[in-house]
């Protein structure tokens, strides 16, 4: 397991060579990206703070709490903090497991539970605004 | 007692800090802690139904109460990952 | 949207650098890797045989129908043919969208619909002996 | 009128090549076709039921009728991507 919140770029292929093992048929990398465009305005950067050492420990459990739930080989979690352009990658998480169903489904469950409990905020800022999104905004599909 | 108060995102704007010492009484829980803040920073006090408490970084019920040394964060509703994803 | 069948490694940075849009919010990479165990037996390696023009068309078609069927930004499809080591990745599905759950499930049902029709065989070499596989074993979880 | 088979897999074993030369009366099916390979490699029969036609890299019914020129491919039960999962 790997769990870590940096403001450096973020790392696929070394959270991927993480939880990779011999017995894992199926691994899961989810990249959350800056899109350039929220609820209509045209997004210019994101700011994102975080509490490192308590978003980290939170990371911790939530893998703990799949890995109960699922058969899994492994789960890793990056998260980076500071200011982010468009494209950039704010989030990764990986899921090994033996089959498939099992990785895309706790992977996607990680993802939405990252959002409820982990202790990071993001500032949008777009021309003439800016504003700390607080909670998850509903999706629009 | 003492208590550190970390404060993130727009909480850190309102109060101009990121860290603050609070010289508290015995027994002061985390919720009351928070109000006390409220006092000093008026805008806070817009958070009152939706901030969460966390105590050496675990999350904690308003009503837990402070020991001397503790770190006390403050956690406005959280919107980590990407963006509207 | 980008379909391969090749006898190189697989490339998932190209791939993810592919699919990823300014308006994707989500990228889900996933691996299929080759496992050191199938129903009990120790696998020593897999042998990958492909029709890899009819592969890349059917990949295109598959790639189409979830396009139509979810809001998604792009899709990208690699396989491997040949010998392939435990670990080797033989499959990789990419697949970005501006929400995350759509991204998520296109991406589970682009696998299943992939083993079920894309021209592509493997065999498991063991010890004392092989075999093609014909058809998806059912999942034992 | 003549066709090229492409075989795949355990077929390809069976009739110990990976391209077969048909030379086919005109307006035979795909199914037909099979069936005459199967005249030559005993051991393809086992697959009557499971065996998929492709012609010129489209899936096809058994009752497709081949052309000249046409590439026909037997495709046995697929099994892409990894290893059991």
């Amino acid at each position: 397991m790997l769990f870590e919140v940096t403001s450096e770029r973020l790392d696929p292929e070394r959270l991927v060579n993480h939880v990779r093992k011999d017995e894992s048929g199926a691994v899961i990398l989810f990249f959350g990206d800056v899109r350039n465009n929220s609820e209509g305005r045209r997004v210019l950067y994101l700011e994102y703070d975080a509490y490192p050492q308590m978003a980290e420990k939170v990371m911790r459990q939530l893998a703990e709490e799949v890995m109960a739930r699922w058969p899994l080989t492994d789960v890793a979690i990056q998260h980076r903090t500071g200011r982010l352009e468009i494209g950039d990658t704010s989030l990764l998480v990986a899921v090994s497991s033996p089959h498939r169903k099992e990785a895309f489904e706790s992977c996607h469950h990680l993802v939405d539970r990252f959002k409820e409990v982990v202790p990071i905020w993001k500032k949008e800022v777009w021309e003439g605004g800016e504003v700390w999104i607080e909670g998850e905004p509903v999706e629009h599909s | 007692m003492k208590a550190t108060v970390r404060l993130f995102a727009r909480l850190s704007e309102l109060a101009g800090s990121r860290e603050i010492e609070l010289e508290l009484g015995e027994g002061l829980s985390a919720g009351e802690a928070y109000r006390l803040l409220c006092t000093r920073y008026p805008d806070m006090a817009a958070y009152a139904g939706t901030v969460m408490y966390a105590v050496n970084a675990e999350y904690v019920l308003p009503e837990y109460p402070l020991r001397d040394g503790d770190e006390l964060a403050l956690i406005p509703p959280v919107s980590g990952g990407a963006h509207a994803v």
